[in-house]
């Protein structure tokens, strides 16, 4: 659907947010990027910072500490935005789910739109992640809009 | 019609000093105010009366010494003995031996040539040309805002200082006294006339900058005069000189360009003692640190040092004599020791975090570019000497009172403390940003001017390299402080700031000037400008004529080699100043978000300047400017660029006399 | 400086290095732990051996209910449980599997237990 | 003077980990560095407090991604001294070969990080297309990518089949092959020089003093090196170590590149020498005692000590890993250097956060 | 089972520290054990040519050990993680991050530490 | 005028077409040289709308001012040039607008915007004087400043500005932000500053500033056309073999630091101008 739509299917910048992971997703998600995988094939590019990215990477599970930055990060990030969930760690919290300073999964702090499971899962599986989370970019951006168009109105109410 | 004249030119000089007289004598506020009000409408008024008779006039208002009261002469010897008495008795108040001998050197030449050599004055005592009417406009409409910005200013100032008996009839006496003096100093065509005038502004500076009487005023009031007085003391061997050899005392018949074989003997060393008397009023390196002590002074006289009075003196004497060096080996050496000031002191600048000293480098940057431009002394070159004067002024006068209502508001004049200005005091602010801007960028003036000077000093590599290092370095400075100054990062809630009608009087009206001269910069460059280039009968064949709302050089053939529009210009300007109210009134707090700050932001405030530090301890972000003091350090460089200009200036003289 | 020159030379020329999944997918690589199988549940014995040696605690046994569950987003593709179960029920795909866009759980009912019910239902009566 | 304070991290784009500092500058030149971890605590050692020594293994692993191989092997010798097995020789071979594999691995990624950290990008695609040659391999033989999962107490938990063995040996002449052109990038290259040399120099004596290990120490002229302990097969491969005295970040890069050639050789010497047999012993019993192992990591010493009981569960297992032993070194070398040296300076140590707070 | 084990007492650790130091050892790390009902076992690890020398304290919790950083610099990091998991009181650390090195303040206190099954309720 | 009018809206709209193609295999040939496959050639297009797109958020509300004054006087830049104006002029407007993106990055009040900023200015402080110096030994060659007088010289410039050329293209790195001089900015963000000067910039902004710097791509390539004005299409060519280079320098060289940076410009750029300036002076 539109020339608008289309560009965001083809242009996902990421940021790739590193909670508490092993680093073993960290290196796949870093490997996806590189020659072998290349998933800038796609348009994907790794911006490192919140307010360009239009789909949030995360690996690992969350601490009290990462949790507040994962917070932060998202809440920086502009409309229509996805979140990537990788490795089990991703997922629940993977084996570290019952150590002490361990929340679970990122989905404890923000939304998480598409899970990769595995541990650490390979780029393709990243890749495959990647690609069915895009197919969420139209339903978010028509909930933006709405929302924007609510939040008008309100304003309007209240003028 | 004379009468008339007559009238006005005592008017432009003597009401100021009456004025000054008036303000002293009575010491009521109410009535100070209204002097300072009354004398500043007049001085609008005779300005507006002399570009009028000039139009009229066939290239300039002459007076002659026959219709002039008799004994002005006379009186003027004796006043000029008197002032230098009184600097002498200065000097020997504050036990500086330094000063009493420089004012000892000038007594002696000054009695021994005005009493016993028989001086013929010249015939024309007054000539008003258009280089002068620029200058008067300068003088007559900067200054007297100045002094009215100054009424609210000192009130402050004043209250700041807890002074027991106020001292601001003596400032205002002096601060008025200042223009009457610089309005007669362009007027006059007497050498000697000029000298006693040229004197009484370094005695007026040297008050004001004592103004405040504690120690480190003083010390460098003294600085400022000393060095001065060495100007004067070029200044006096100057008139001697070329009394000598020219028989004459009329800066018009001085100021011709030399026929074949005259720039030989003393006469071109009195042009060039002529030129470093220039140097020392208008503070080229060696000579800045007078000017750069001068910022202990209150801001008001600050902005009449720099914009409109005193350092323009010296300028308008070197632009006046130009024609006189044009093409010589004098010439030359004054554009190299003019470019070299003016990369010298850019450089300096970039190291400097006081607002005021950055104002000040910048001061002594753009008057050594209007000497250079003096020293090339071609068409486009004299064209952007004049025109950076008045652009000069008006941006720079402007300047100094923004930074000191600034001052007033947040209690410092460094720029570091300058962050979030915006918040605080906005309408200074966007005035200060847009003074800045005229100072740096297109469409505005002083940067015409440095393209008219870079497109002039083709002929002189090394210039152009100077000029050209030099306003790389401005950008620097500017940019980083504008940049400072505009910082915010939330809707702020505009506490538009209360200040005293008399400063936002000024600030209004020189806000206005920066604009009109810029948008008017074809008209008036045709109407003041063009035939003053005229009457120095340059023989270039690169000419700059104002048309289609910019200016256009053009070679021989009338096609344009270079120019520029800047009214189209204008109109980009214009259409963002459209955008700024429309994105003030569109940004939502919903829409804001504070910074990135790495994700750890300690909450979502939005003035975002915080962020959770190691052991869990909140601790705040900060950038600081680049100041590079590791390569561009005041005391580092300081000296050497000083050895340099002083050499620069022992060669300009050697190389003349031989 | 120009050090990396005849490298950056060479790829311009040299095809890319690119694996170009996913319009085309490598073979997967032989013993390769991609994710774990389906489950043959009608194999299974509800032992609980796979979750208590499980080191991530993705299985979920319950022999009352004769139930697997597995929660495939918990599971670190160890291999363990293929390893111990010991009638070989489950097994490793060499495959990875997709993304799933919603945490989920594969619970497995097991088919009723007949046998040993219907003999103690026999010996009863 | 006002100072500029700027935060560095934790989501930060040069380092893929969470790492925070506070940075006071001057212009840009850094007066005091802070840093600040706890990004990656997960409480991991207790965790193994619950879980049995065999489960054990695969939570060593996941400290680390990147060192996993190392971790296990770390953690199965200390448990085999504990109960006192005796593995067999061919395991110890294998284990050799996957560790030392596995360092290349550890030390490409290294070498591409790092030179994404003084902005050559071209460098880092290089580093990395490589590497993938060696997890192709690592895939070939273990079955996974990166937690490869070989080892077991015991022994390894599986064999390396002859035509793997070929593969192998195929895969790291190439590498060492490729190895040559970013040698020559990494060490004599003008701007990569400009970066390196002379940044972030330490002497012999401050490395030593400030407990640096790997091959921050071996850069900077102190020679120690864990395989000379002689674990696993390393007794028998003739180990050569790689040591550099510059001490800046010229030589660090100068010992991780040299130490894949290392690495080549020893899995050639490895692959040469491996005898045949089991590969694994069967294990009985739980742990009880004490025990200390160390094993030389990509970025240096680990050292595990490990408490059993009896049980299956262990009392206590402690990980100080080569990170944690070389981040004061920053404390040392950041201060006084330029903001732009801070990401090459927190590479150098090439810093695992994960392995530093487990 | 370990070698080269020498146990003092806490009041030795300094001289004993300073000792090692003197022959020019590297320090390695130290390792903390929880016995139970707050008794901890603290190993110093020191090292010089690949031979480990370890020293061993006991010391109860929240009792305050003095800090080997002025002697070893490099052992602020691992006695902060002790003062914050095991609730040892180390004293005198070069750098003190205030036990918030790696847990926030609003974490569970000393979570290393043998937990008793009420506390481990409070979670 | 009418004439004029035509030329300028053909260069208003083709520019960022042409510029924006340009990136597309920029970025397309920067992958074939790391050995990767590469986006697709108009992957500069989607990523601008798809920025458009974006829900827009700001640190301050007048962040978009400044970003429109970029834009402005890039385009004002471009047309001085189509429109064969005053070359000095034209620079000046041209550090305007990157003026105003500093000063837009600064406003905001994140660390590292403000540090990217500081650092464009040094690069400002390093490549102005070497620009000047350009228009200057264009003016001592052809007498003129105006551009239209360079397409009228009979023969290229580049056979007397040999040296002043090499300067240019020395400076070309610094100005499109490529490695080894990519610190105030970087295309990809792994560097200590995040990105640096756009770090604050999002959505609409950034995608204008996109815009902007296909604006100034095609500007500086219209500059190095005009070394071999004669005739147009050679010029276009080595713009394009210019532009090439800029691409492999970019993968051979590690970012260098900005001290560095301000020496070696003024010593190489400004030095060789200078000879080359000097040549011509000598050259009767
Ligand atoms: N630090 C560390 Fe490791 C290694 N090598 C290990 O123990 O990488 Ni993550
Ligand atoms: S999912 Fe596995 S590999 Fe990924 S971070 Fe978690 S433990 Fe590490
Ligand atoms: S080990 Fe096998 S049989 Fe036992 S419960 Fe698990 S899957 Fe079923
Ligand atoms: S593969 Fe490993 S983690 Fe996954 S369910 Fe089996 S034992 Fe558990």
């Amino acid at each position: 659907m539109g020339l608008m739509n289309t560009s965001r299917m083809k242009s996902p910048w990421i940021i790739h947010v590193n909670c508490t992971a092993c680093n073993g997703c960290d290196i796949e998600v870093v490997a996806a990027l590189t020659p072998m995988f290349d998933v800038e094939r796609f348009g994907i590019v790794n911006v490192g910072n919140p307010k360009h990215a239009d789909v949030m990477v995360v690996t690992g599970c969350v601490n009290p500490k990462t949790a507040r930055v994962l917070k932060n990060i998202y809440d920086q990030m502009p409309e229509p935005k996805l979140v990537l969930a990788i490795g089990a760690c991703g997922g629940t919290g993977g084996i570290f789910a019952e150590c002490y300073n361990v929340l679970g999964g990122p989905d404890k702090v923000i939304p998480v739109d598409a899970y990769v499971p595995g541990c650490p899962p390979r780029p393709e599986a990243i890749i495959d992640g990647a690609v069915a989370a895009l197919g969420l970019f139209e339903a978010k951006a028509k909930a933006m809009k709405e929302k924007a168009k609510k939040a008008a109105e309100k304003a309007k109410a209240e003028a | 019609m004379e009468g008339y004249v007559l009238a006005l030119l005592a008017l432009a000089t003597l009401l100021p000093a009456f004025c000054a007289a008036i303000c002293y004598v009575i010491k009521n506020r109410a009535v100070r105010n209204f002097v300072v009000v009354v004398n500043t409408l007049v001085l609008f008024f005779i300005t507006w009366e002399f570009v009028r008779l000039l139009m009229g006039s066939n290239g300039s208002i002459r007076i002659n010494e026959g219709s002039l009261p008799a004994h002005l002469g006379e009186v003027i010897k004796y006043l000029d003995v008197l002032l230098l008495g009184f600097i002498g008795y200065q000097g020997l108040k504050l036990k500086k031996p330094l000063i009493v001998a420089l004012t000892l050197a000038q007594l002696v030449p000054v009695i021994f040539f005005e009493f016993f050599m028989g001086v013929h004055e010249p015939t024309a005592a007054f000539v008003i040309d258009y280089l002068s009417v620029v200058l008067i406009l300068l003088i007559s409409l900067v200054g007297p805002i100045i002094a009215i910005f100054a009424i609210g200013y000192m009130e402050e100032h004043e209250h700041h200082l807890h002074l027991a008996k106020t001292k601001q009839p003596a400032f205002f006496m002096v601060i008025i006294g200042f223009l009457g003096a610089m309005n007669a100093l362009v007027m006059t065509n007497n050498l000697s006339w000029m000298y006693f005038f040229w004197e009484v502004t370094t005695l007026c500076s040297f008050l004001l900058i004592k103004h405040d009487e504690n120690e480190i005023s003083i010390t460098n009031a003294v600085r400022a005069l000393w060095m001065n007085l060495t100007g004067g003391v070029a200044f006096i061997a100057a008139i001697i000189i070329i009394y000598q050899v020219k028989g004459t005392l009329s800066v018009e018949d001085i100021a011709v360009a030399p026929v074949a074989g005259a720039f030989t003997g003393l006469f071109p060393i009195a042009l060039g003692l002529l030129c470093i008397a220039g140097f020392t009023k208008s503070a080229q390196f060696p000579f800045q640190s007078w000017l750069l002590g001068a910022m202990v002074a209150p801001t008001p006289v600050s902005a009449l040092l720099h914009s409109s009075t005193m350092v323009k003196a010296g300028v308008y004497l070197v632009v006046r004599i130009a024609p006189a060096f044009i093409g010589t080996i004098l010439g030359d050496m004054v554009a190299i020791a003019g470019a070299f000031t003016f990369m010298a002191a850019s450089a300096v600048a970039i190291s400097q975090s006081n607002a005021k000293r950055v104002l000040a480098y910048s001061t002594i940057a753009n008057l050594g570019l209007i000497i250079c431009c003096a020293g090339i002394g071609n068409y486009v070159a004299l064209a952007a000497a004049i025109l950076l004067i008045v652009f000069h002024g008006v941006s720079k006068g402007l300047l100094f009172l923004c930074v000191g209502t600034i001052e007033q508001g947040i209690g410092s004049r460094n720029i570091e403390d300058m962050q979030g200005v915006m918040k605080i005091m906005p309408v200074t602010t966007i005035i200060m940003v847009i003074g800045m801007i005229s100072m740096l960028l297109p469409p505005f003036g002083v940067l015409i001017t440095k393209w008219l000077a870079i497109e002039a000093a083709v002929s002189m590599p090394l210039v152009l390299l100077l000029i050209v290092l030099g306003s790389a370095c401005t950008v620097v400075f500017w940019s980083k402080w504008i940049g400072t100054v505009l910082t915010m990062s939330y809707k702020p809630k505009y506490a538009i700031e209360n200040i005293p009608t008399s400063i936002k009087a000024a600030l209004g009206i020189l806000i206005l000037a920066v604009f009109v001269v810029c948008v008017g910069i074809a008209p008036m460059y045709n109407a003041l400008i063009d035939p003053q280039l005229k009457a120095f009968h340059l023989t270039d064949k690169i000419q700059l004529i104002g048309s289609q709302g910019g200016l256009w050089l053009t070679g021989g053939s009338n096609v344009a080699i270079g120019g520029f529009a800047v009214l189209a210009v204008f109109t980009i300007i214009l259409a963002l100043f459209i955008a700024i109210p429309y994105y003030l009134h569109k940004g939502k707090s919903a829409d804001l978000r504070a910074p990135y700050l790495c994700g750890e932001n300690i909450d979502s405030d939005l003035r975002g300047a915080e962020f959770m530090g190691p052991g869990e301890k909140p601790a705040g972000t900060l950038v600081r400017n680049y100041y590079l003091t590791g390569a561009f350090g005041e005391e580092k460089l300081t000296h050497v660029l000083n050895l340099i200009a002083g050499a620069i200036i022992m060669l300009m003289l050697g190389m003349v006399i031989r | 400086m120009f050090d990396f020159l005849g490298s950056v030379l060479k790829n311009v020329i040299s095809k890319p290095a690119t694996r170009m999944y996913p319009y085309e997918t490598r073979e997967a690589m032989d013993k390769a732990r991609g994710a774990l199988g389906e489950i043959e549940i009608e194999k299974c014995i509800f032992c609980g051996i796979c979750a208590t040696k499980c080191p991530s605690i993705a299985i979920k046994v319950d022999k009352a209910e004769r139930s697997w569950e597995f929660n495939r987003l918990k599971c670190i593709v160890c291999n363990v449980c293929v390893e111990v179960c010991p009638v070989k029920c489950l097994h490793m795909d060499k495959a990875h599997l997709g993304p799933l866009l919603a945490v989920e759980k594969t619970k497995r009912n097991g088919p009723p237990k007949p046998a040993p019910a219907a003999k103690a239902a026999e010996s009863t009566n | 003077m006002i100072k500029t304070t700027i935060p560095f991290g934790p989501q930060h784009p040069v380092l893929p980990e969470p790492l925070h500092l506070k940075l006071v500058m001057e212009d840009e030149k850094i007066v005091e560095a802070i840093p600040a971890i706890g990004y990656v605590h997960r409480g991991l050692e207790k965790l193994a407090e619950v879980k049995d020594f065999h489960q054990n293994v695969f939570l060593v692993e996941r400290i680390c991604g990147i060192c996993s191989v190392q971790h296990a092997m770390a953690y199965v010798q200390g448990i085999e001294t504990m109960m006192n097995i005796e593995i067999p020789d061919r395991a110890k071979y294998l284990r050799v070969i996957w560790a030392e594999l596995h360092r290349i691995h550890s030390h490409l990624l290294w070498l591409g990080l790092f030179a994404d950290a003084f902005g050559f990008e071209a460098l880092f695609m290089q580093c990395w297309r490589d590497r993938e040659k060696v997890m192709d391999i690592m895939e070939a033989t273990s079955g996974a990518r990166v937690v490869v999962s070989v080892n077991v107490v015991g022994g390894t938990k599986r064999d390396i089949s002859s035509e793997h063995l070929a593969e192998i040996i195929r895969v790291v002449d190439q590498v060492k092959e490729d190895m040559k052109n970013m040698e020559n990038a990494f060490l004599n290259d003008y701007t990569v020089k400009h970066r390196t040399v002379g940044v972030g120099h330490l002497t012999k004596e401050q490395a030593y003093s400030l407990g640096a290990v790997g091959p921050m120490a071996r850069a900077s002229g102190v020679a120690q090196d864990l395989r000379t302990l002689g674990y696993a097969a390393y007794n028998d491969l003739c180990f050569d170590m790689v040591v550099e005295t510059a001490g800046d970040c010229w030589a660090r890069t100068a010992v991780r590149l040299k130490e894949v050639y290392e690495c080549v050789r020893l899995i050639k010497a490895a692959i040469d020498k491996l005898p045949k047999g089991d590969f694994a012993v069967p294990v009985k019993g739980n742990p009880t005692g004490e025990v200390i192992s160390r094993v030389e990591q990509p970025r240096g010493e680990v050292l595990y000590y490990i408490k059993g009981n009896g049980t299956k569960n262990l009392d206590r297992l402690r990980v100080r890993t080569p990170t944690f032993a070389n981040i004061p070194t920053l404390l040392v070398m950041l201060p006084g250097s330029q903001l732009a040296d801070v990401p090459v300076l927190l590479l150098t140590i090439d810093p695992c956060i994960s392995c530093t707070e487990r | 089972m370990i070698e080269n084990i020498a146990e003092i007492t806490k009041d030795q650790l300094l001289g004993e520290t300073q000792k090692m130091s003197g022959q020019n050892y590297r320090f390695v790390t130290t390792s903390c054990v929880d016995l139970g009902d707050g008794n901890l076992d603290v190993l110093y690890h020191f090292d010089k040519d690949a031979k480990l020398q370890n020293l061993r304290i006991k010391a109860k919790r929240g009792e305050e050990v003095p800090s080997i950083s002025k002697i070893y610099l490099c052992a602020v990091l691992v006695e902060n993680e002790m003062k914050e998991l095991f609730g040892l009181n180390v004293t005198g650390m070069a750098i003190d991050y205030g036990g918030h090195m790696l847990l926030t303040p609003e974490a569970l206190k000393n979570p290393q530490s043998k937990i008793t099954i009420e506390q481990r309720g409070e979670k | 005028m009418i004439d004029n009018l035509i030329i300028s809206l053909i260069a208003i709209v083709g520019a960022p077409i042409i510029g924006g193609l340009l990136f597309g295999i920029d970025r397309r040939i920067t992958a074939r040289l790391q050995n990767r496959f590469g986006p697709p050639i108009l992957q500069p297009f989607y990523d601008f709308f798809k920025l458009l797109g974006k829900e827009s958020i700001a640190v301050n509300q007048i962040q978009m001012m400044y970003v429109l004054s970029h834009l402005f006087f890039a385009i004002a830049a471009l047309l001085m040039l189509v429109l064969r104006q005053d070359l000095l002029m034209l620079m000046f407007i041209f550090a305007f607008s990157t003026i105003s993106l500093i000063i837009g990055a600064m406003s905001v009040r994140s660390p590292y915007s403000k540090i990217g900023a500081q650092r464009e200015i040094m690069q400002m402080l390093a490549y102005e004087p070497v620009l000047l110096l350009m228009v200057f030994g264009v003016y001592k060659v052809t007498g003129s400043f105006m551009i239209q007088s360079i397409l009228d010289y009979p023969m290229p410039l580049i056979y007397s500005l040999p040296l002043v050329f090499f300067a240019f293209l020395y400076v070309l790195t610094i100005k499109l932000r490529k490695s080894p001089f990519d610190f105030s900015t970087s295309h990809h963000g792994h560097q200590e500053l995040i990105k640096g000067l756009t770090t604050e910039f999002s959505g609409t902004q950034l995608a204008l500033i996109e815009l902007t710097h296909w604006y100034d791509l095609m500007i500086l390539l219209g500059l190095i056309a005009l070394f071999f004005a004669q005739p147009l299409w050679v010029g276009i060519l080595i713009a394009l073999g210019a532009y090439f280079l800029e691409m492999v320098i970019d993968n051979i060289c590690a970012r260098v630091t900005w001290p560095w940076m301000i020496k070696a410009t003024w010593l190489i750029g400004v030095g060789t101008a200078l000879v080359n300036i000097i040549g011509l002076y000598l050259r009767p």
